[in-house]
């Protein structure tokens, strides 16, 4: 097999050498994490007034961990370490209602992402003549500008087309010869599914590859796919907290996700105790950014389980491979490739006084996508007997949950005291979805 | 023992029920009972009358989209309980009601209930069976 | 003015017989109903003699229901004479909300509930007596 | 700020002379390397070698919509496939799409001109931006990303819609600049109003309004509600995308940058000049794109062009806002409609050929509403109220995923769609802007 690199020099350096550039990049970042308000009594309570007072690797176990909540109680500014001058782009995470968190970057980091992007590209020997058709939502989220950015570095022809809408999607696919998908998996059994409905044949395309992330699922489904479509399948990891796509992605061996360690300092953990676990031991992903001027985190608890591969890998890449992502520590629901806390769903509906005190969502598969149905009882005392009105009323509560958290659900309305009744909103959720 | 009863498809528009009632009026057809299915922009108006075939003609002849559908009538007795009891035979026999409507208890010792089956005939079987009276078209004419 | 029950149901298969079930074990009888669907959940409309009791009984059942005014008409069973009503109506410019009848005796009288918005209903019912229409209580 | 100065104001000689240049030059590229252009030059009987002047253009032939959608997918291209670095589409007319692509260096050139657009508006290196249009094919999100990036602005990529996030965001980070439709900012307003933010102490300084028609009077409503700027871009992706043009803060017209996209102002009808000043069909000639370089490529906007020099300094010529269109095409919430599409879309589903009717209408503070009108037919006609939903959902869907746009469907009884000589009458814009 032909192997390619983007950055060979960084992409095949031996371990030592490795451990040396994070040292002295973690250093930096720490001067840098001490310029913002949430780091500087953080640190310095742990007795790290600078970059210095790192000596080794091993110090980092010293700093304590970041987590989402420390995000959220930082929005909007208080991991901004440069002037704002300095920030060229920033994203923010869903979230209306709750409390959303930001990631700013400046013109070297975003320079910094597209080059692990291009890099994960190449690795799966894609390059110049690929036309890569990118099914990922564009704008805050960071799944559609993440991947642009570093197939347009490489020199793909990139189709910026953004989420949804099966049929332009096969069409754009046929007319344009894509090579290169970037999709969620279950998405692309969706597209299977629905192409004879649609009035196309697999022989229309020209498809070799798929990079595809952003939801759980098993190797069988990867084996299926690659079958089903005759492409190589590769996955991809990422998150916004980390940049987006681009934190570790698969090679041409397909064996794990090779994370780039010049970039992020991985670490898996106890979910519990926080301690460190040996390869190929399952626990929480934690990481720490090396590369980034604007948002500096330091050993951030990614929610994520999965383990390390042990070895090196046949590519040479001296980077580490993750394992799939196995689970979740947290009770985030990812629903056709988007995060969905149910506190976001439940905090909508208790705002509605048409509701009564008794929801229930479930998860479901239709066909290969899943589908968001919300069930809500209608609260008696607020029942005026018109239909009309509780036509306004299914409009309402799904316009107003399309617009906290981006999917569009099935709203139905039930009698009081129908549905079960659970204590706690994690409860309420039943997924019905079988694992892909 | 299936009567036909009409449905028309009419806009949300004020007056297109006079206009239906008036049409079928000049031409002396008669509308035993009515109903209307509506959603915000339409409405089924759906009709049971003396001479369904001759309704639907005069309908369509003047532009409206009219059918004919299959129905079954059934007659209960006038005391609390009636309705119920029909729906319960119903139930347990596992028939499904697409939709229904009529009911008159107060004005007449007779109580009228119109159905619409997806599977008419067994419907018809099990109501006959527990001794529920059918109203065919010949009784329904003299109502 | 007439009252009429409007009861929130699901459309699912012993919907309708639970309701009918809490007005049978009641003592209420059920002078008309008709239903309002909307496929997954609908309304069920009746004429109860006592409405309040119905309320009462439903509610307490936790059903989610309202009593509404309503206008029951009889007009006589004539060729014609429904258009005639809504006839009347349109001209008044009185906008139906749902609707329904039948004919009791043949040759007689009918009978038609009117479900109107509430600031129609008293003029309405001026209307209809000016019109020879017979509006039950 | 004026962003590019040796183009934005150089004397109208040397930008006749640089135009003549690069007219030649692209004239030459198209016909060396884009067979449809050869073919319709040798038709029309001119060379490039014709071309020695500005006023040379007139020798050349047209380029329309029709051409585009025949010579789907690659037959414009003037770039092989994989120097093309990226690939925009919109709907077109009928079951096609029109394409465009981009080089590197076109995308270069997008950021160009996009920063010289938001110099016209007023944005200096530094501000913040929140791009409100949306990103993906439609131009308008990415077009606004890469000219903000290109000036140094910190770019907050809102996409479209979700307008409790896009007022969250403009509180907490304070952007000075929005750019996305005129309607959707006032649109906010109303939002703002109930989420209880004051619109008038917004963030927003400057915006920077386009992808749909509006008026002089929606502009003092945008001002005087948000107490900011409102100001006019115009652009095609025919043509790059945003950027084609864009007014100052004198708002006195749009400055066209016409170094690189050359303007004439044509007769509909007769092909030929207008007289200077009046009003006419607006034609674009791209004087350097790579890809896809589009020689007198007609618009179907009808402006009018004014050559004097405007008081902020810049010597570009300036176009009219857009007076009016010379097809039947309506813009719904910055989306072009055909009507042909949702014809196209009714016969798809099987067993209607029927007649139908769109209604565009836009209610105080809210949103264009697209409904589209449907005349039941027989064989379409089901007692049970279930189907006809259901019927009335597919319809619904079917044309949402063609055209990008929220519409609602609406059943008739036949016959009830106005006709005029036996044909229904097609669209019916109550929009007052």
């Amino acid at each position: 097999m032909e192997i390619t690199y983007w950055n060979k020099k960084i992409e095949t350096i031996d371990r030592d050498a490795l451990k040396k550039l994070q040292l002295g990049k973690l250093r930096k970042t720490i001067d840098s994490a001490l310029k913002t308000r949430f780091y500087k009594p953080r640190l310095k309570k742990a007795g790290i007034s600078s970059g210095k007072d790192i000596k080794s690797l091993a110090d980092l176990e010293n700093i304590p961990f970041t987590t989402k909540d420390d995000l959220r109680e930082c929005y909007t500014d208080g991991l901004l370490s440069v002037k704002l001058d300095d920030v060229v782009r920033l994203h923010t995470s869903s979230g209306t209602t709750g409390i959303p968190t930001v990631i700013y970057h400046t013109r070297h980091d975003l320079d910094k992402w597209t080059e692990l992007v291009a890099r994960s590209i190449i690795a799966t020997g894609s390059g110049k003549k690929d036309i890569f058709q990118n099914m990922m939502t564009y704008g805050l989220f960071t799944g559609g500008l993440g991947l642009h950015y570093g197939a347009e570095k490489v020199g793909m022809t990139v189709i910026p087309v953004g989420g949804g809408n099966t049929k332009r999607q096969m069409q754009l696919m046929k007319d344009f010869k894509t090579t290169v998908v970037h999709i969620t998996p279950s998405y692309m059994l969706h597209i299977y599914s629905k192409l004879e409905e649609c009035g196309f044949a697999l022989s229309d395309f020209n498809l070799k590859k798929a990079y595809m992330g952003a939801e759980p699922y098993s190797e069988n489904t990867r084996k299926k796919i690659e079958k089903l479509f005759n492409i190589e399948a590769y996955n991809s990891y990422g998150l916004s907290e980390m940049n987006g796509p681009g934190v570790a992605f698969e090679c041409v061996y397909k064996t794990g996700m090779h994370t780039w360690e010049d970039a992020y300092i991985l670490e898996i953990v106890e979910p519990k105790t926080g301690k460190a676990l040996g390869e190929e031991k399952e626990g929480e992903i934690v990481f720490t950014t090396l590369d980034r001027k604007a948002t500096p985190l330091l050993r951030y608890r990614t929610r994520d389980l999965a383990s390390v591969y042990k070895g090196l890998c046949k590519c040479k890449r001296t980077h580490r491979r993750l394992s799939r992502i196995t689970g979740r520590t947290d009770d985030m629901l990812i629903v056709n490739g988007v995060n969905v806390f149910p506190s976001q769903i439940e905090e909508i509906i208790m705002r509605i006084p048409e509701v009564g005190n008794n929801y229930q969502v479930h998860l479901e598969k239709e066909g290969a996508l899943d589908k968001l149905i919300v069930k809500v009882e209608i609260y008696s005392k607020m029942f005026k007997g018109d239909l009309r009105e509780l036509d306004a009323l299914k409009e309402k509560i799904k316009t107003e949950l399309k617009a906290s958290i981006i999917i569009n659900p099935v709203m139905e309305l039930h009698e009081p005291g129908s549905l079960p009744v659970f204590e706690g909103k994690a409860k309420r959720v039943v997924d019905l979805r079988t694992k892909i | 023992m299936k009567l036909t009863q009409i449905s028309v498809f009419l806009e949300n528009r004020k007056g297109r029920l006079c206009d239906v009632g008036s049409l079928l009026g000049n031409h002396g057809i008669n509308i035993r009972a009515l109903t209307i299915a509506e959603s915000p922009e339409f409405g089924i108006l759906r009709m049971v009358v003396d001479k369904p075939k001759d309704a639907v003609d005069i309908l369509k002849r003047k532009g409206f989209i009219a059918k004919l559908t299959d129905i079954v009538a059934v007659e209960v007795d006038d005391r609390p309980g009636g309705l119920a009891r029909v729906l319960q035979i119903l139930y347990d026999n596992s028939i499904n009601v697409e939709y229904m409507y009529g009911f008159v208890e107060k004005f007449s010792d007779r109580a009228l209930l119109v159905f619409r089956f997806d599977s008419p005939d067994k419907a018809i079987s099990v109501l006959k069976k527990n001794k529920i009276n059918i109203v065919g078209a010949k009784a329904m004419e003299k109502i | 003015m007439a009252k009429q029950l409007n009861v929130f149901i699901e459309n699912k298969p012993g919907r309708l017989k639970a309701v009918t079930e809490v007005l049978a074990s009641n003592k209420i009888n059920i002078d008309a109903f008709t239903i309002q669907d909307r496929g997954d959940f609908g309304l069920i409309k009746l004429i109860v003699r006592d409405s309040k009791k119905a309320y009462l009984a439903l509610a307490d059942k936790g059903y989610a229901c309202a009593v509404k005014d309503i206008m029951i008409i009889s007009p006589k069973d004539k060729i014609g004479n429904l258009s005639r009503l809504s006839e009347v109506l349109l001209k008044n410019n009185i906008n139906i909300i749902d609707s329904y009848g039948f004919v009791i005796e043949s040759e007689k009288k009918g009978v038609c509930y009117l479900e109107l918005n509430t600031d129609d209903l008293k003029k309405a019912k001026r209307i209809l007596d000016k019109e020879g229409f017979k509006v039950l209580e | 700020m004026i962003w590019n100065k040796e183009m934005e104001c150089m004397d109208l000689e040397n930008l006749k002379n640089t135009q003549a240049e690069r007219l030649k030059k692209i004239t030459e590229y198209a016909y060396k390397n884009c067979s449809f252009y050869k073919k319709k030059m040798d038709k029309h009987g001119v060379n490039p070698e014709d071309v020695k002047g500005v006023d040379d253009i007139q020798k050349l032939p047209i380029t329309t919509k029709n051409d585009m959608r025949d010579s789907y997918p690659f037959q414009l291209f003037s770039a092989p496939i994989k120097e093309v670095s990226e690939i925009h589409v919109s709907s077109g007319t009928t079951g096609n799409f029109t394409v465009v692509g981009y080089t590197k260096e076109d995308i270069k050139l997008w950021a160009e001109v996009m920063a010289r657009a938001l110099g016209c508006a007023g944005a200096e290196p530094g501000d913040m931006i929140q791009i409100a249009y949306g990103y993906g094919l439609f131009t308008g999100g990415l077009g606004f990303h890469y000219g903000a990036l290109e000036m140094g602005l910190t770019v907050l990529p809102a996409s479209s819609g979700q307008t409790k996030r896009q007022l969250k965001l403009m509180n907490d980070f304070k952007p000075k600049i929005l750019a996305c439709t005129p309607s959707y900012c006032l649109y906010m307003a109303e939002e703002a109003k109930e989420m209880g933010l004051d619109p008038k102490k917004s963030s927003w300084e400057i915006g920077s309004f386009g992808a749909e028609p509006w008026s002089e009077s929606m502009r003092k409503e945008i001002e005087s509600t948000w107490n900011m700027l409102a100001t006019d871009v115009y652009g095609l992706s025919e043509i790059i995308g945003p950027g084609v043009a864009h007014e100052c803060q004198h708002k006195k017209g749009l400055h066209i940058f016409s170094d690189v996209f050359y303007p004439e102002v044509i007769d509909p009808k007769t092909g030929k000049h207008v007289k200077k000043g009046e009003k006419g069909e607006l034609v674009i000639t791209t004087l350097t794109k790579r890809a896809i370089p589009l020689l007198r490529y007609c618009t179907r906007d009808i402006v009018s062009i004014s050559y004097e020099k405007c008081q902020c300094g810049r010597t570009s010529p300036r176009i009219s806002k857009i007076v009016g269109r010379t097809d039947d095409m309506i813009i719904v919430r910055g989306i072009n409609v055909f009507p042909s599409q949702i014809e196209h879309v009714l016969l798809g589903i099987e067993g209607i050929h029927p007649h139908y009717q769109l209604v565009v209408d836009r209610k105080a503070g809210e949103l264009d509403e697209l409904e589209v009108i449907v005349e039941v037919e027989e064989k379409i006609f089901s007692d049970e109220m279930k189907a006809l939903r259901s019927l009335e959902e597919k319809i619904k869907k079917e044309i949402e995923s063609i055209l990008g746009v929220f519409v609602r469907v609406k059943l008739v009884e036949p016959k009830t769609i106005e006709r005029s000589e036996g044909k229904a009458k097609r669209v019916i814009d109550k929009r007052v802007l």
